[in-house]
């Protein structure tokens, strides 16, 4: 049970190191992409180091007080409930508790809480980036819905594990070859989901400085950072395990994740930005159109 | 016993000693006239209860002679019947018209005791020629009486009158002399020896001729232009005598010759009745009027009338029991609801119906127009309900679906008209008043009772033995009664009703009916807890609250089809009037009417269809044949009505959303469960039974998948707090129809789970938002703002409500869409997985909307001093509240007895290992995952409050505003047209197509009605022209 | 002009269903059993000669008291329509012949009257024939007097005492003889004379009172009226 | 010839019913009416008219013995008698009424009393 | 043969008559016109052996029934002098 409970803390502390390093390496690469030098690769550490050592905070209420906390919680649970390494009993995680719904339900836990909290901010830009981003959420959902449904047809079960299980073997029995419409459609919602751009108008970070979380700052803003490395890294862990044969030690699963990221990294930097109605209206076509023909080509 | 002679001889004597009477004082003349028809009508209850007891018949021969040779009069059951009911009528209406008359000169009181004595006469007698004596006795007197208003109007009305009746008096007499020529004989009961000679050449045509003569006297569509007239110029007084007693007459006269005609002659003259009873009610929706409004709906129940004893005689029926039960009881409906609207019409005066809004500020009057307008309708208790269910199976039994389907339709559009004038007389308008006149009062209230007295009689007689399901009307009228007692003191007294009825109710129930009764009953209860909130008298809300809750009680207990459809539409009309206390406009409580009433229709269409062959007394539920498929399908289409499916959810936003603040709560979230309870219980009953099944359910499936995308769509763009939870709702009704439709183990606990848990989180949110809404006094969401800081109660429970359904984890509505999806893959229906995930993905967006809008972002100005929601509405969500906690964190003492109740069906059955639940495809353990949330919740939490001491709290407007500082709410506060991005991409899914179609389909009909009214042209002439094309029409039809 | 073709179009309806009587009709040429019973019956055991007053008074007497309550009705209905002229109108004077012969003929023809009603059961005529002779001679009077003062108080006492009368006969009937208007009550008497029949002579009498003064007050209310 | 009594009468009844339908003076619409009833009256009385019989008053001409072979049927008159007196009735009620028309808008026409409708 | 052809022409008359009723100008000829059809009905009434029919048809029909309607257009004759009101 405590060596359980180890393992736990040390895999939410190497998911959180591995996420800010991803997101310090990708600053760095769009900015030699974009021309500039960019910041350090240890730059996401330096910031949450500085915001939490701010002294004080000020809070609008406290629901703005536990926005964050929900934030992370929910980064935090929706790892937890993911199998981080095949095979591992100790990397397994909590994944015995749910099935992949569960996971892709537990993503809105955190998102619903910041958005809560930001709001009780009262700032409109928070509100106004929290509408545009559920309503990029609910578009990109169908295309990574369908995506999972054509995954639980092939594989006839919705356990992660399972999933990642019946992809062992040679890699050419991953997901990505095994149905790759299926993986093109969730890919296509993980650009969503990343909120790069060319679906950054959630964030906005012209017009509505940084999106929900405005009015964080101190430790608060801390924490939103701390998160961001979890659930970033919580994510394309899962999309791994289901699309990408999953992983069996840590340096796989860094290699994996990386290229994973990458994916999303490269439409981001060749893209312009979608309008909010623009993305729903994209989402809805030509991705969900490939997500059903990924379903029905396993159904029949 | 008294012989019959003497009912005939007490007005005749009258009318000879009024004159007299009347030389010596006005008094004396009216006390003579009061005395007799109190005789008359005093006669005829001592005979019926005489009758009643068992004595026998009488046979009276005029002058003593027997046999065919002198006149006979006969006091049988239902002779008695007819005149205790005619007589007292008359007598009610004599003294409405006290006050005219006694303007009048003694010849009207003459008059009016001719009348009375044509219409005993033709009861009593077994003459033919006789019968036409007393007819000309009737139509003469009134003729003459017509007149009375004394304006233009009721001239021309009554010339109009005499041109039509008395072409009807001669075809009657031509009929009469050759029948006898045929025949050779008048007497009733020697033309039955030999109806024969009846059925062909000059017999036919004599018969015809007085059956036609009978019709025309009884105003079939569309040769009945003349009596609309009447019915409109005439005093309402006597209007009502015409319509009432004297049309009651004519109508035994009818049915004392149904023996004597053919076949084809009772097909064409049913086919006329129901002309009549469709086509005038049709026309009725065009009316202003009330006294022609109430003219076309008289004509229209005549007809209904005449094809219920038609179609029984043509089904060879023979017992008068039959007869009595269904054209007695729908003549006794009418002619007791009839006599009240005249009369009330009288008291109103000459107002267009759109401005009876006088009769808002008269409990007691628009008590009685509500309970004639609901008479009227055939929604129970009243007689006119069971005689429609009786002669509705019995149609059904024979095979006369079209018939069944054109009453239906009739009965549709008389809800409609019905309804939309109670709707103009409940809401008040101006501060116009009418002067009260006990004289007409009286009689009104005295109708009433005996109309309940009679739905006792009725329900006692047809078999609906449950005496919780009497309870219903018993409570509501209880409640009713002490509407003068303070709000709070009633809500402890309806506290204490239901909670008794739940007490008595629920221990008898198991399965499936059980968990049922705990969400309506309990839930019901739980929220009527709020009522304590509200000071004041809210009038109006007990009785339909309580009657509601009893219905669902009802609902549960009832083993038989009678009982259940009675339970339902005493749910339908409770809820109505819940609905119409609470709305601000007439247009909800008539759509929610209109669509119930609709679907109400359906189900007793598909009942009636699955009763078993051969049950003559209302058969058990249990006893329903489904095999033939389309009962079943009717029954299920009504419930899909009664849930607010996609496409007929019309009616739903403002049911759910306009009603009390503290009575939202019940209507949406355990109304709403009564139509997925019928759901249940019939589609249980029928399981395996019904053929094409499979189709079946995939249709229901993709009915239940679009409601929820709809609803959730159309949720999203509400600015109005409660109109936005009650699209919520109809979102989550889709989900419950969807895994309903499965029809297998997961599937139908999937179903159950999300019923239950809706109703907690539903009620919660209701409540809650009721809570804010009546503090703030507005239910615009951009109004409202920062309420958090005002009432964070409310919010919390608000918070715990919507993210339970969201259906994010660890709260029970992860439950409900994990079964939804388990099942619906392991079916294999992907593309609704699909379509019920997007769902659920766009419900997050009116979820945080409405949390946002309402609770967050800026405080507004004018609401700084609003204080937490009464504690009254608390208490109900936090119980709510503790349940959701101890559903989430032991899942399984929710969903084990659900999927119990449900039993064995098809697919996999759900596998317990200690708290994880599993099946073939995937496994969930709500209690890790509670721990293991509530762990990571509580690290960061820990984390946050060790570091941030000195945390600062800091104004309203103290935000990063690009280097402003806002200083008004109003500006700051993102909250309308909160998606119009939204909009701008999907906006084409939420045009109101359903809407439109439903209001063309409403114009279609009224364009309709509107056109057959110009066959109404007001010129005597032409009217006489119809009468005489329309017997013509007849005389081809019945060759 | 389409009104018309509709018309022609009932009209003709009419016709066709009224066609089957004429050659339905005189196809018999026996009584019925009702018929022939009335006729064999009558004499023996009302004392009638007319077998139609017999059948009108005592076999078919409930017609009939509905007939008397019709005509009542007109006289109600009439009055109940029509309002009484201010008294003292001025009125052209008739012409000297008519009024001096209205005078003379009037008790004449109310004599007349009197007769036909209380030979009903012996020739043909009766209370209703009667009446309106009685009334006729009331006519004469108007026109020849148009002064003539009648009485309406009168008129109502012997329109309500004589149908009361008629009634209580009628209930005098089924309290001490068969039923509701038996003429049985009195002795059927000598056939062929004058008081026999029973009541049937009572009851034309009160018919004949009735009818008369009911038309007569009809008559009034029409001139009078204004 | 008693088929032409019937027929006279049936003529006379659609003749009434002609007038009735066809003219618009009210006065002229109740005189239609009094025709039908005579049509009728003659209709009925034909029904009772039986070949070479005497009325159904049994005099010494008649006498008593096998009377019912000698006599028309009695019923007819009765009815018709009743009929007669109660076509008066409504007759006299329709012109009253037609007195109250003309009163209230000094014309006859028929289609000037159609302010009701619809 | 007399009785016959009596009948005949009655019929015959009457249908005459009738058609004057319906179709004359003057509606006191109208009236009269009617009443003769119902004294023409009377005279019919005795050749079918039905004198009490007879004598009420006469005395009511074309008797009292003219006067009613004669009466009745003097009436109305007088409301349009203005005597009225």
């Amino acid at each position: 049970m405590i060596v359980k409970a180890l393992y736990i803390v040390l895999s939410v502390a190497l998911v959180t190191v591995w996420g800010l390093t991803l997101t310090g390496i990708v600053r760095k690469i769009v900015a030699r992409v974009h021309g500039r030098i960019g910041p350090p690769v240890w730059q996401p550490f330096v910031d949450i180091i500085k915001n939490n050592a701010k002294r004080t905070g000020i809070s609008h209420g406290v629901m703005f007080y536990l926005g964050p906390v929900f934030r992370i919680a929910g980064g935090m649970g929706t790892f937890l409930f993911i199998p981080v390494l095949f095979g591992s009993d100790m990397f397994s995680n909590f994944s015995f508790a749910g099935d992949v719904f569960l996971v892709m339900y537990f993503i809105f836990f955190g998102q619903l809480g910041m958005a809560l909290g930001s709001g009780e901010g009262g700032h409109p830009y928070s509100a106004i980036a929290v509408a545009r981003g559920l309503a990029q959420m609910s578009a990109f959902e169908v295309p990574f819905a369908l995506s999972v449904i054509s995954l639980a047809v092939q594989y006839d079960t919705f356990s992660v594990s399972s999933i990642v299980a019946a992809q062992q073997g040679s890699i050419f029995s991953w997901t990505m070859f095994t149905n790759p419409l299926a993986t093109i459609a969730a890919i296509i919602a993980m650009l969503g989901m990343n909120m790069h751009s060319p679906f950054d108008v959630v964030i906005a970070p012209q017009e509505i400085p940084i999106g929900p979380p405005t009015e964080y700052q101190g430790s608060f803003l801390g924490m939103l950072h701390t998160n961001r490395g979890i659930f970033n890294g919580a994510k394309l862990i899962l999309f791994m395990n289901l699309y990408f044969g999953g992983a069996t030690t840590i340096p796989e699963m860094i290699v994996k994740t990386f290229c994973i990221y990458m994916i999303s990294v490269f439409v981001g930097v060749s893209f312009p930005r979608f309008r909010t109605d623009q993305s729903i209206r994209f989402f809805l076509g030509i991705p969900t159109l490939i997500g059903v023909a990924a379903v029905i080509l396993y159904w029949l | 016993m008294v012989s019959p002679v003497y009912l005939l001889v007490v007005t005749i004597a009258a009318v000879f000693l009024v004159p007299l009477a009347d030389r010596i004082g006005r008094s004396y003349g009216m006390s003579v006239f009061y005395a007799a028809i109190a005789a008359a009508a005093g006669l005829g209850l001592f005979w019926f209860l005489s009758l009643r007891g068992g004595a026998p018949a009488q046979n009276v021969f005029i002058a003593g002679f027997t046999g065919p040779y002198a006149i006979q009069l006969q006091l049988g059951i239902a002779e008695s019947f007819v005149i205790v009911l005619v007589n007292t009528v008359f007598l009610l209406a004599s003294i409405v018209l006290g006050g005219a008359l006694i303007k009048e000169k003694a010849y009207a009181l003459t008059l009016m005791l001719l009348m009375l004595t044509g219409i005993n006469g033709l009861v009593l007698s077994r003459d033919l020629f006789n019968m036409f004596v007393f007819m000309e006795l009737l139509s003469i007197s009134t003729y003459a009486l017509v007149a009375m208003p004394r304006n233009g109007q009721a001239f021309s009305a009554g010339f109009k009158y005499m041109i039509a009746g008395g072409l009807a008096s001669t075809f009657f007499l031509i009929g009469t002399a050759f029948v006898y020529r045929t025949a050779g004989t008048l007497h009733l009961d020697y033309l039955l020896r030999s109806p024969e000679l009846l059925h062909g050449g000059v017999g036919f045509a004599a018969l015809f001729l007085v059956i036609a003569a009978l019709l025309i006297e009884l105003k079939p569509f569309p040769a009945n232009g003349w009596a609309l007239d009447v019915y409109q110029a005439g005093h309402p007084g006597v209007v009502s005598i015409i319509t009432t007693a004297g049309t009651g007459a004519v109508l035994f006269v009818l049915y004392k010759l149904l023996p004597l005609m053919s076949v084809r002659m009772l097909q064409v003259l049913g086919g006329a009745g129901i002309v009549t009873f469709v086509f005038s009610n049709l026309v009725a929706i065009k009316q202003e009027n009330p006294g022609r409004l109430l003219g076309y709906s008289s004509i229209s129940q005549t007809g209904l009338v005449i094809a219920g004893m038609v179609f029984l005689r043509l089904f060879g029926i023979r017992e008068i029991a039959v007869y009595a039960a269904v054209a007695g009881g729908l003549f006794l409906n009418h002619l007791f609801v009839k006599g009240l609207m005249f009369w009330l019409s009288e008291r109103v005066g000459p107002r267009p119906i759109r401005e009876w809004g006088v009769l808002a500020g008269k409990p007691l009057l628009l008590f009685l127009f509500g309970l004639a307008v609901v008479a009227l309708s055939g929604l129970p208790p009243f007689p006119g309900f069971w005689a429609k269910w009786e002669f509705l199976k019995l149609l059904a039994a024979n095979g006369y679906y079209p018939v069944l389907g054109f009453i239906l339709a009739g009965s549709l559009i008389e809800v409609f008209y019905l309804f939309r004038w109670l709707g103009y007389a409940a809401v008040k308008e101006d501060h116009d008043t009418i002067s009260p006149a006990p004289a007409v009062t009286l009689p009104m209230v005295a109708a009433a009772i005996l109309l309940l007295a009679a739905s006792v009689f009725f329900s006692g007689s047809l078999s609906v033995r449950e005496p919780l399901l009497r309870l219903i009307p018993a409570a509501g009228i209880l409640f009713y009664l002490l509407e003068p007692l303070p709000g709070r003191v009633k809500t402890v007294l309806a506290l204490a009703a239901s909670g008794s009825a739940a007490v008595i109710v629920l221990p008898g129930l198991s399965g499936l009916h059980l968990v049922f009764g705990i969400m309506l009953l309990g839930g019901s209860l739980v929220q009527m807890i709020a009522g304590l909130g509200s000071g004041g008298r809210r009038r109006g809300i007990y009785p339909g609250m309580v009657m509601m809750v009893y219905s669902f009680a009802g609902l549960l207990v009832t083993e038989t089809a009678l009982g259940f459809f009675f339970a339902w539409e005493m749910m339908t009309l409770a809820s109505y009037l819940l609905i119409l206390r609470g709305s601000r406009s007439a247009r909800t409580p008539l759509l929610y009417m209109i669509f119930s009433t609709g679907g109400a229709f359906l189900i007793l269409a598909g009942l009636i269809t699955a009763l078993p062959a051969g049950s003559l007394s209302s058969a058990g539920l249990g006893d329903l044949v489904f095999s033939g498929g389309t009962a079943f399908y009717l029954i299920i289409a009504g419930f899909l009505v009664k849930a607010g499916v996609v496409g007929v959810h019309l009616w739903l936003p403002g049911f759910y959303s306009e009603a009390d603040h503290d009575v939202s709560p019940i209507l949406s979230s355990a109304l709403s469960k009564a139509a997925v309870a019928g759901l249940f219980i019939f589609m249980s009953l029928a399981n395996g039974t019904v053929p094409g099944s499979d189709m079946f359910s995939v249709i229901l499936g993709w009915i239940g998948g679009l409601t929820a995308f709809f609803g959730t769509l159309m949720a999203i763009y509400q600015e109005d707090a409660k109109r936005l939870l009650a699209f919520s709702s109809m979102g989550q009704m889709g989900y419950i129809i969807l895994a309903a439709s499965l029809m297998s183990t997961i599937g139908w606990t999937a179903a159950i789970y999300i019923a239950v848990t809706h109703l907690l989180f539903k009620g919660i949110m209701f409540l809650s938002v009721g809570g804010v809404v009546s503090r703030l006094n507005t239910t615009n969401m951009y109004e409202m703002g920062g309420m958090i800081k005002r009432m964070p109660l409310s919010f919390m429970t608000f918070l715990i409500g919507l993210i339970a359904l969201s259906g994010v984890p660890p709260l029970t509505g992860f439950g409900g869409k994990w079964l939804l999806y388990s099942a619906l893959v392991g079916k294999g229906w992907y593309m609704l997985t699909a379509l019920a995930l997007f769902s659920s993905a766009v419900a997050f967006l009116y979820c945080y909307r409405i949390i946002h809008s309402v609770f967050l972002g800026q405080l507004k100005t004018g609401f700084r001093a609003v204080k937490e929601a009464s504690v009254w509405y608390l208490i109900p969500q936090f119980i709510f509240v503790m349940l959701i906690m101890i559903f989430s964190m032991v899942p399984r003492l929710l969903i084990e007895p659900i999927s119990a109740a449900v039993g064995k069906l098809a697919g996999p059955d759900l596998l317990w290992q200690g708290n994880t639940v599993s099946h073939a495809l995937g496994y969930w353990n709500g209690t890790t995952v509670m721990m293991v949330t509530m762990g990571v919740f509580m690290v960061p939490l820990v984390w946050l409050l060790s570091r941030v001491r000195s945390i600062q709290k800091v104004k309203q407007f103290n935000i990063v505003y690009a280097a402003e500082r806002p200083d008004r709410p109003e500006t700051t506060h993102y909250a309308h047209n909160f998606f119009a991005h939204y909009t701008k991409a999907l906006g084409f899914l939420s045009l109101p197509l359903v809407r439109r179609f439903w209001e063309g389909a409403g114009e279609w009909i009224s364009s309709i009605a509107a056109a057959l009214r110009h066959l109404y042209s007001g010129n005597g002439q032409t009217y006489a022209l119809q009468v005489m094309l329309y017997i013509t029409v007849l005389y081809l039809f019945m060759r | 002009m389409i009104k018309r073709l509709f018309v022609l179009l009932a009209v003709a309806g009419m016709a066709v269903i009224l066609i089957p009587f004429v050659s339905g009709n005189g196809a018999g040429d026996a009584l019925n059993n009702v018929a022939a019973t009335y006729v064999e019956d009558a004499p023996r055991d009302l004392g009638t000669m007319n077998i139609v007053t017999a059948v009108i008074v005592t076999y078919r007497g409930l017609d009939t008291l509905g007939e008397v309550l019709v005509l009542f009705i007109a006289t109600a209905g009439v009055g109940f329509l029509l309002k009484k002229r201010r008294e003292g109108d001025p009125v052209q004077p008739p012409s000297e012949i008519l009024s001096t012969g209205g005078m003379i003929l009037m008790p004449l023809i109310v004599l007349f009257g009197i007769y036909v009603f209380s030979h009903g059961h012996l020739t043909p005529g009766g209370g209703f024939q009667g009446g309106v002779i009685i009334a006729t001679a009331f006519l004469l009077a108007m026109l020849s007097a148009r002064r003539l003062p009648i009485y309406s108080g009168l008129l109502t006492w012997i329109e309500s005492v004589s149908g009361f009368a008629y009634l209580a006969v009628g209930v005098l009937g089924l309290v001490l003889a068969g039923g509701f208007l038996d003429s049985r009550l009195l002795p059927a008497g000598r056939y062929g004379s004058l008081l026999s029949s029973g009541t049937i002579p009572l009851i034309y009498t009160f018919i004949g009172l009735k009818v008369g003064t009911e038309l007569v007050s009809i008559l009034d209310k029409l001139r009078s009226n204004q | 010839m008693i088929h032409a009594v019937t027929a006279t009468g049936i003529i006379l009844i659609l003749t009434g019913l002609w007038c009735m339908l066809t003219r618009k003076h009210i006065i002229r619409i109740i005189i239609g009416f009094s025709i039908i009833d005579t049509g009728i009256h003659i209709m009925i009385v034909s029904t009772g008219y039986i070949r070479n019989r005497t009325a159904p008053i049994l005099d010494h001409a008649v006498g008593l013995q096998g009377a019912a072979d000698k006599v028309v049927d009695p019923v007819p008159s009765a009815l018709v008698l009743t009929a007669i007196v109660i076509g008066l009735a409504v007759t006299a009620l329709m012109l009253s009424y037609a007195v109250k028309l003309y009163r209230r808008k000094r014309t006859l026409d028929i289609n000037n009393y159609a302010e009701l409708k619809w | 043969m007399f009785p016959i052809l009596l009948c005949y022409s009655l019929c015959l008359m009457m249908i005459i008559a009738a058609f004057g009723a319906v179709y004359v100008k003057n509606l006191t000829s109208a009236v009269i016109a009617a009443g003769a059809i119902s004294l023409a009905a009377s005279l019919l009434y005795l050749l079918l052996a039905a004198p009490d029919v007879a004598m009420t048809e006469a005395a009511i029909g074309s008797g009292l029934t003219s006067v009613v309607f004669l009466y009745t257009l003097h009436l109305i004759k007088k409301i349009d002098e203005g005597d009225d009101d």
